[in-house]
């Protein structure tokens, strides 16, 4: 069960991240694009963290 | 409700961390909460015009 | 029943209109953002109808 | 044919009303008449093109 | 049940390529947007095959 | 998989196949099969990146 929420948000993410942050493919991700998604990941869980604390507090 | 979380984190992302970097800047984190805030006045302004319309 | 489809309808426009009318969020919605959220969701209907009557006649 | 209204509609939207305003104008409402028929059209094209792509 | 994933298909494809190929609609498709409509459709079904051949060798 | 494979054929067709023409070039078929190799590259990031956040 754990898994299958963990798969589906690392889907969820890749896709958002990919049109955020990779330019037309090419034979590899370039240092930029690489952190770009590894950057877009955190801060779409730590943007999780600020949404749900403000719908928490009102 | 769980829908509406969903969609306003997704939206507010979207619009507010344009190139993430290794952490949520001030600017970033203040837009997200404004979002927040913008999204629910959104949703009521249209609420509002459909019950107008539907008159 | 009616409750659930305008709460679905309202969703759906907010979801639309939010993306056509509204920029970087700050501390209020400009005067021309909540015109435009307003007249979006209207014209969105009157849209409906047109198609629905094209639809209809052929 | 639900289904195939709301994306017509959705499309048709999008494409002809970029700056809603307090009525629909004449453009708009023609563009909205235009677009279905426009649809429909490359819906045909495009299922000729898969036909043909099969064969 | 082929009928189905037929229609199915042919709803995508016009969903993506309306996108990719019309302009504002007017009273006709021109020349081009026509072309561009049935090579989208077909150019999609290529790139299937190509992710498909990559998927299956890895 | 299907799922997968769907995602991947959708986002590569996306970024490049910008305008279609009578066949696909030989760039295009080169920009798909790199494209399917990034995406799971960038699936491999994100999943690292989200079990490092979440440690």
């Amino acid at each position: 069960r754990h898994k299958a929420v963990f798969n589906e948000l690392v889907s969820k993410l890749t896709d958002i991240c990919w049109d955020k942050c990779v330019g037309t493919p090419s034979t590899r991700l370039s240092g930029s694009e690489q952190s770009c998604l590894s950057n877009c990941a955190a801060r779409f869980l730590d943007s999780s963290q600020v949404v749900m604390a403000k719908f928490t507090k009102g | 409700a769980q829908e509406f979380f969903q969609t306003v984190r997704d939206k507010c992302f979207e619009k507010c961390v344009t190139r993430p970097s290794t952490s949520l800047s001030g600017g970033e984190s203040k837009c997200l909460t404004n979002c927040c805030d913008r999204y629910r006045e959104a949703l009521a302004i249209i609420s509002q015009a459909v019950v107008t319309s539907l008159e």
